[in-house]
């Protein structure tokens, strides 16, 4: 299984480098990785409804516990087939939808990343494996999104569905570290025996919120479903593959694949069911007076993930077995109305449904596809979708208390569905044929062939369900834990009230479908609506949110480099005085300190002035001079208090850095301004704390013990060991010797700096 | 500046001043002094000299830009430095010492090659940012 | 007198960082300076200060007879203000080719770059 | 032969830069050299990692004093990996410079200040004495003076007065902190110095000089408020600058609170918590930066600050898990932030700006470098399994079990944040149309470039694009590294020991 994945890796990978030289080529070549992989996977069937589950493991991050970890079962079967059996039709199709376009290969080197990345997704039990091929199939989306990289619309769709799937992403991550640490694993397997213990679990609301917020994101249920439809500026067979077909339905797998973990919880059904359902009719509606083809399908294809989330929500046997079958049938017929308006936009150039009539005429497999499909996604017999619409009703009509609610907004919802499907499938081929339409040519087979397969699936799985019960179906309601025994597919239940709602929804929806016209002008209307949407007010909170980023970020960042220093200083001050006020203990003791001769008064008055006078005179070479005459008095400090060396040195480096200040500074002009008042008292303060801290700091250090291990020794053995007399030299050359070495470097590099400031001159060119 | 007095005083004043230096950088090991302090008398005796016959005599005199003195400090230090671990397997900066002892400077070890690279380095330094301001004034 | 010194190295501190916070270049490379010379100072004190007692072992002896300063911090400080100068040395002539391009001695005018953001 | 072995990347690079200061103006030259003895000091620390991975941890005694009273060099194992990053990230910013600093700045010593600075970053990451650590930064903080102020250009001086001034001010507090800590304890050797503070009784006074630590480590490590100098400098000097500058000087930073606050000031309750506060700050503030920035380097450098982030929350939460997650982000991020800023250069190159709104067309004009530049990006925005994702799950892991919210919410936020800066970026920059901007004279275009500097320029992302997809795939290796780092940081005796030989 490994292998399978990692050859969709290994082709995109092969074609960064070689796809140049194949050009047309690669499409029998690309398409070929899905057909193989369909046939690999599809071989595993029978032994898969005899109830085995196939597991492989590789160890890869064992510090983490992040392995390799694949499960073939059911559930994971049935995705498998789906994102290569479609994904085999969408390649072959691309061939011919994007034939010789200039970057073919770049399309399908993302295209089968996906792939590789959706089918880790669905084979991964480890969670964070699982996590690592989420983010891959939302990346890989981006790129698809974005594939047309030089539309702004396309760049922005791209980036807000990365940003939506992101969170979602970053959600599942949190959800699935928390849950690895309270289960001690990241196998989905070994969890699976843990649902009690999680279930009581304080964090477990938390847990599964974050789930949620990953499974929300990425199936694209309200709030977050936006980006779905801003996503449908990708190439149609992206649409159809990644944002109908399979990449949105990883948040439905997620929510399956941890029914058995983190089900059967009434804050799981609950939050289900109520988003599910506010999800599918919310989308059903906006799909009403939606004029481009694509923006139906996509609001459908979202209210199709409505009522997945809601089926699951319910999570019973029934539920999860209409669950299970609506997922077939809806990818069955929706990727063939995908299909089908990428051959109408292709053909005629529009996608416009006030202005797409007739086209049966000249495009007649696609229309008998398009009706089909449009048939199973109404749930009109013998469809499949048939079966599908009447196991869903099932469910929610047996469903407690609530049944009657439940039952009424999914029937709602199909009745508004059978609309969209009738408008996608079969609205563009009906009436006359208008005259801009009549040179339109049949595409390639390539192209209409892939549809026409997947409608004819739609009828062949209604008239024959028995195909896909035990095959898929039965396996796949075990993998989630329940026992699938009963289940039983057929077209024809006997005449009750089910029959009766389908019979409803049927004729309601059709009435509906001719009395309800959209137009430019009614859709228009309707976007006035746009203000209170999800979008909207996630548009407006970002720009509000982006604002406040940029005040906050010019609030500090204000280019002011005393306001920096300020910042510091007043972060310094607060925390060490906090420290100080709080835990010192304030024991000075004025007799170990010497007494003051009158030597060390002079200077240290000197010394006060100068500081005085350097800070406050108004001219440059005065503050200069003084500022020498602090180090002077320093000087004499240092020789009262027996360091010769020192004073030597500061008294030479002290000469030598006014000497520097006179040669440069005599090419200065005067002080220019001064900061107002208010700015020079706000500084004072500041200083005079931070002074104030450094004395206190002091006498607090200096009534505590000394320890004099380190010089006694130094003295000990300065002679006898370094032979040398004057030990402050001999720390210099040999006990701290290295600290000289690097002392001489920075006077090096300083000095070249100094040289390479004064004499480098760039050329204009040479700047930034 | 460049008065007579001044001129006649530079050409006795200059080596006096690096004979000076270098006794302060050899006796550095017994009392107050070092390459530091030497380096930076030297340097003085270059800067007065400058002074008072003219940037371009003193670099001629020099023979080489003082940045060059740089490097040969530098090496000289680390030559100090690396010398026990290259020939000694001791490990970086430790002392070696010549057994015996030898006038004014006493004990004769690696120690004093290592402060005659920071004379050379300081002298380097000091020359450098001197007559590159002085020039560029 | 340690007194007298501590509120010194507190006085040098506060005035260094108000220089530091002054809108001219040159008062801010005075202000590095002063700050440096108070910690300086502080090492020297926070290693204890002996008055007239160098660390140089006398000339008939091979290890100290009496009481000595603690020669530590003295190489220490030593090694800072040679750094010091060489970074100062560095700041001054910064100083002046700020100047020269920027024209203006003011900080606040040195905040070209952040407009273009 | 391997007794002195923890001092050989120091004492190479101390050799190159005295030898590239002999070839004064021989720029050709120096162009080998530094590549050369590049190659030979990734030799020399892959040899000391290894030597180090079997041996544990080793110490060489300067001047041959025994600790504590000579400078003692350690190398652990966080030495020894930090040394190799900086190895690693120096080979690939010698070869990127070679290309493309201009002539003009490599006559005027770029190259000898190139390799003090990776041997001043080598010494901080090698010492063990406290006050040898400061000569170390000083050594680093006057190489990257010069550095961005080579050339002299008008926004490299505004730039380089902040930088200069709030570094100089940390070193300042860097020096007060060790003058009190001598003060307290008389001694300058860190491994000392955990012992004789520990014995401290006036916990207030150990207490301040954390915190003049914290604010002094936490000025370089550039985390909030404290990172001003950052966004106001990193996109002024030359693109090669701004990599090494970028990979590695804030980490400096990153290494001396972990060093300090694992070793010497250990368990103060208060101390961690201003940590994670100021962690939690400086995801946030280095995100928003990030995202309203219009220029390439600066969107980076406010990225930077981002991510430090990271490090700093791991350090606060202060488990083993946290830290290993520290580890492993500081691993990623030298050579992601590396390769990031060599990119913006290559941009640059490519057309003469890095503002975003100007640029564009790369994907059309430059394909295959476009999927080269995707890997550094991507890597650090953490798309799995590439570098920048797997130390977020030991962060996370970590916050989850100290119950810290707010922290793990701060890591989500900064972690989506840095997702749509990074993708904006990628759209508007290697997506969007190309525009057509004014040609400038006499600019070398990466076009014109010869074929040998067109491949020193490429070479080095290719090397480090690499090293960030081994990071990321071979997360295992990885996080061996990280964690056994961790148990050795948190377990401070085994350092003690090492040293003091107790």
């Amino acid at each position: 299984m490994l292998l399978a994945i990692l050859l969709g890796f290994a082709f995109s990978i092969f074609l960064v480098f070689t796809g140049k030289f194949f050009k047309g080529r690669i499409s029998i070549l690309a398409a070929g990785i899905p057909l193989a992989l369909f046939v690999y996977f599809a071989q595993f069937i029978g032994r898969i409804s005899d109830g085995e589950v196939i597991t492989q493991f590789h160890s890869w991050i064992p510090a983490f516990g992040v392995n390799l970890g694949f499960t073939l079962d059911g559930l994971s079967l049935l995705f498998s087939l789906m994102i290569t059996g479609i994904g085999f039709l969408v390649f072959v199709y691309t061939s011919a939808y994007l034939k010789g376009h200039k970057y073919l290969d770049r399309f399908y080197g993302y295209l089968s990343m996906f792939m590789a990345a959706m089918l880790g997704l669905v084979l991964s039990d480890n969670l964070i494996s699982l996590f690592v091929f989420w983010e891959l199939t939302s990346i890989s989306s981006f790129f698809l999104i974005g594939f047309n990289n030089t539309s702004r619309e396309s760049r922005k769709s791209a980036l807000i569905a990365l940003a939506i799937t992101g969170i979602g992403g970053l959600s599942l991550l949190v959800g699935s570290i928390f849950l690895g640490s309270i289960t001690g694993t990241y196998s989905i397997a070994e969890m699976l025996t843990m649902n009690p213990e999680i279930a009581s679990n304080p964090y477990y609301i938390l847990i599964v919120a974050l789930i949620f917020g990953a499974a929300f994101t990425k199936s694209a249920q309200f709030p977050f479903h936006f980006w779905l439809p801003g996503a449908m500026k990708a190439p149609t067979p992206v649409s159809t593959y990644l944002h109908s077909a399979t990449m949105v339905k990883a948040g439905i797998y997620l929510l399956m694949r941890l029914t058995p973990v983190l089900g059967d919880h009434e804050f799981w059904n609950t939050t289900l069911i109520i988003v599910g359902a506010i999800t599918m009719v919310y989308s059903a509606i906006h799909t009403l007076f939606r004029t481009d083809l694509k923006g139906v399908l996509a609001y459908s294809t979202i209210s199709a993930l409505g009522i997945l989330v809601f089926l699951i929500g319910q999570g019973t046997v029934d539920a999860l077995t209409a669950a299970a079958v609506f997922i077939i049938v809806h990818a069955l017929y929706k990727a063939t109305l995908f299909l089908i308006t990428g051959i109408i936009d292709h053909q005629t150039g529009t996608r416009d449904t006030t202005v797409l009539r007739g086209l049966r005429k000249v495009l007649f497999p696609v229309a008998i596809a398009g009706f089909l499909a449009a048939l199973s996604s109404a749930g009109i017999p013998p469809t499949i979708g048939f079966i599908g619409k009447e196991l869903t009703y099932e469910s929610t009509f047996h469903f407690g208390n609530m049944a009657i609610l439940l039952t009424g907004l999914i029937v709602i919802t199909k009745i508004l569905l059978l609309y969209a499907g009738f408008v996608a499938g079969i609205k563009p081929f009906t009436g006359a044929l208008p005259e801009r339409f009549e040179n339109t040519k049949m595409p390639s087979f390539l192209m209409w062939l892939p549809p026409v397969i997947l409608a004819v699936g739609c009828l062949v799985f209604g008239i024959f369900p028995g195909l896909i019960e035990g095959s898929l179906v039965k396996p796949m309601v075990s993998s989630m834990g329940l026992d699938g025994k009963d289940i039983h597919l057929k077209l024809f239940h006997g005449f009750n009230v089910i029959l009766l709602l389908s019979v409803i929804t049927i004729a309601l929806g059709t009435v509906l479908y001719f009395t309800l016209k959209p137009t430019k002008k009614l859709e228009a209307w309707i976007a006035k609506f746009e203000k209170f949407s999800p979008q909207t007010i996630v548009t407006n909170s970002w720009a509000f949110f982006f604002k406040f980023s940029n005040g906050w970020t010019n609030l500090f960042q204000n280019g002011y480099l005393r306001n920096y220093v300020a910042t510091i200083m007043v972060f310094t001050i607060a925390l060490t005085g906090y420290s100080l006020f709080t835990t010192a203990n304030y024991a000075v003791d004025f007799n170990s300190f010497s007494p003051i001769t009158f030597y060390e008064a002079a200077t240290s008055l000197v010394m006060l002035v100068a500081i005085g006078y350097t800070v406050f005179t108004r001219s440059r070479l005065a503050a200069v001079a003084s500022m020498g005459i602090i180090g002077y008095a320093i000087c004499i400090l240092f020789v009262i208090y027996s360091a010769p060396d020192l004073a030597m040195t500061q008294f030479s480096i002290d000469t030598l850095t006014v000497i520097l200040f006179v040669l440069v500074l005599y090419k200065l002009p005067k002080y220019l301004k001064l900061s107002d008042y208010k700015m020079r008292i706000r500084d004072g303060v500041l200083s005079l704390a931070f002074g104030t801290i450094i004395t206190l700091l002091i006498l607090e250090v200096l009534a505590e013990p000394v320890n004099k291990e380190v010089s006694d020794y130094y003295a000990a053995n300065a002679y006898i060991l370094a032979h040398g007399k004057n030990v402050v030299n001999v720390i210099l050359v040999d006990f701290r010797g290295a600290d000289t070495m690097l002392e001489i470097s920075v006077l090096a590099i300083a000095a070249i700096g100094v040289f390479a400031l004064l004499k480098l001159r760039l050329k204009k060119s040479d700047q930034r | 500046m460049k008065t007579i007095i001044l001129r006649t005083a530079s050409t006795y004043l200059l080596p006096l001043l690096l004979m000076f230096s270098i006794f302060i950088l050899l006796r550095g090991h017994y009392s107050p002094g070092g390459g530091f302090v030497g380096g930076l008398i030297a340097s003085i005796a270059f800067v007065l000299h400058a002074f008072a016959r003219g940037l371009d005599n003193t670099k001629e005199l020099l023979k080489i830009h003082p940045g060059f003195l740089m490097p040969i400090g530098l090496a000289l230090a680390f030559l100090a430095g690396v010398t026990p671990v290259l020939f000694f397997d001791l490990p970086f900066m430790t002392g070696i010492w010549y057994p015996g002892q030898l006038p004014v400077i006493g004990s004769l070890g690696s120690a004093l090659f290592f402060d005659l690279g920071v004379y050379l380095v300081v002298v380097g330094v000091t020359l450098t940012i001197i007559f590159t301001i002085t020039e560029s004034a | 007198m340690e007194v007298i010194l501590a509120i010194l190295i507190g006085v040098l501190y506060a005035a260094g960082i108000y220089m530091i916070l002054r809108r001219s270049l040159v008062k801010l490379i005075l202000g590095i300076i002063i700050l440096g010379n108070g910690a300086n100072l502080l090492i020297f004190l926070l290693g204890r200060v002996v008055k007239g007692s160098p660390p140089i072992i006398p000339a008939d002896s091979d290890v100290f007879q009496s009481v000595y300063a603690d020669p530590v911090p003295q190489a220490l400080i030593l090694t800072a203000i040679v750094i010091s100068f060489g970074l100062q040395s560095f700041a001054i002539i910064l100083v002046k080719r700020a100047y020269k391009v920027v024209k203006t001695d003011d900080l606040d005018e040195m905040n070209a770059i952040d407009k273009d953001s | 032969m391997t007794q002195q072995l923890v001092l050989y990347p120091l004492l190479l690079q101390m050799f190159l830069s005295i030898v590239l200061m002999f070839c004064w103006r021989k720029i050709s030259w120096q162009r080998v050299i530094s590549i050369v003895g590049s190659i030979i000091n990734v030799g020399v620390s892959i040899w000391l990692f290894s030597y180090i991975w079997e041996n544990g941890t080793q110490i060489v005694l300067a001047g041959n004093w025994k600790p504590p009273f000579g400078i003692i060099f350690v190398a652990d194992t966080l030495s020894a990996t930090l040394v190799l990053l900086t190895a690693i990230s120096g080979l690939a910013v010698s070869s990127f410079s070679s290309a493309s600093v201009v002539a003009a700045r490599l006559k005027f010593g770029y190259f000898p200040i190139f390799h003090f600075l990776l041997l001043g970053l080598n010494g901080a990451f090698l010492t063990g004495d406290i006050f040898n650590l400061y000569v170390w930064f000083e050594i680093i903080i006057i190489s990257s003076f010069v550095l961005i102020t080579l050339g002299g250009e008008k926004a490299q001086l505004e730039g380089s007065v902040k930088y200069f001034t709030l570094n100089i001010l940390a070193s300042m507090i860097f020096l007060t902190a060790i003058a009190v800590l001598y003060g307290l304890t008389g001694s300058l050797n860190m491994a000392d110095l955990a012992l004789k503070v520990a014995a401290i009784e006036n916990r207030g006074l150990v207490s301040i000089t954390a915190i003049l630590f914290l604010v002094a480590f936490g000025i370089k490590a550039a985390v909030f408020p404290l990172y001003f100098w950052l966004p106001d400098s990193y996109h002024t000097p030359p693109s090669a600058v701004a990599a090494i500058f970028g990979g590695l000087l804030t980490k400096v930073g990153v290494y001396a609170l972990i060093r300090v606050f694992t070793l010497i000031f250990v368990g103060d309750q208060f101390i961690e918590n201003i940590i994670l506060i100021m962690a939690v700050l400086t995801l946030i503030s280095g995100g928003l930066g990030a995202l309203v920035k219009n220029n390439l380097r600066k969107v980076f450098s406010y990225l930077i600050i981002c991510h430090i982030g990271y490090m700093i929350a791991g350090l606060g939460l202060f488990t083993e898990v946290a830290i290993a997650g520290t580890i492993f982000y500081l691993i990623h991020d030298i050579i992601v932030k590396t390769n990031l800023f060599m990119v913006s250069g290559l941009i640059f190159r490519m057309r003469g700006t890095n503002s975003i709104r100007n640029l564009g067309g790369l994907y059309a004009d430059y394909p295959k470098l476009s999927l080269l530049i995707a890997i550094p990006l991507f890597s650090l925005v953490g798309i799995p399994p590439l570098s920048g994702f797997w130390p977020k799950i030991s962060l996370i892991i970590a916050g989850f079990q100290a119950e810290r919210w707010w922290v793990v919410g701060a890591i989500i936020f900064a972690s989506l944040i840095t997702l749509i800066v990074i993708a904006k970026v990628w759209a508007s920059v290697v997506w969007k149309e190309k525009k057509e901007l004014p040609v400038r004279l006499n600019f070398r275009y990466f076009d014109k470039l010869i074929t040998i500097r067109k491949a020193q320029m490429i070479a080095p992302m290719i090397f480090l694009s690499l090293v960030s997809l081994y990071i990321g795939f071979g997360a295992e290796h990885i996080q061996q590294v990280s964690s056994r780092v961790a148990g050795e940081l948190m377990d401070n005796q085994q350092y003690i020991e090492a040293v003091l030989g107790k």
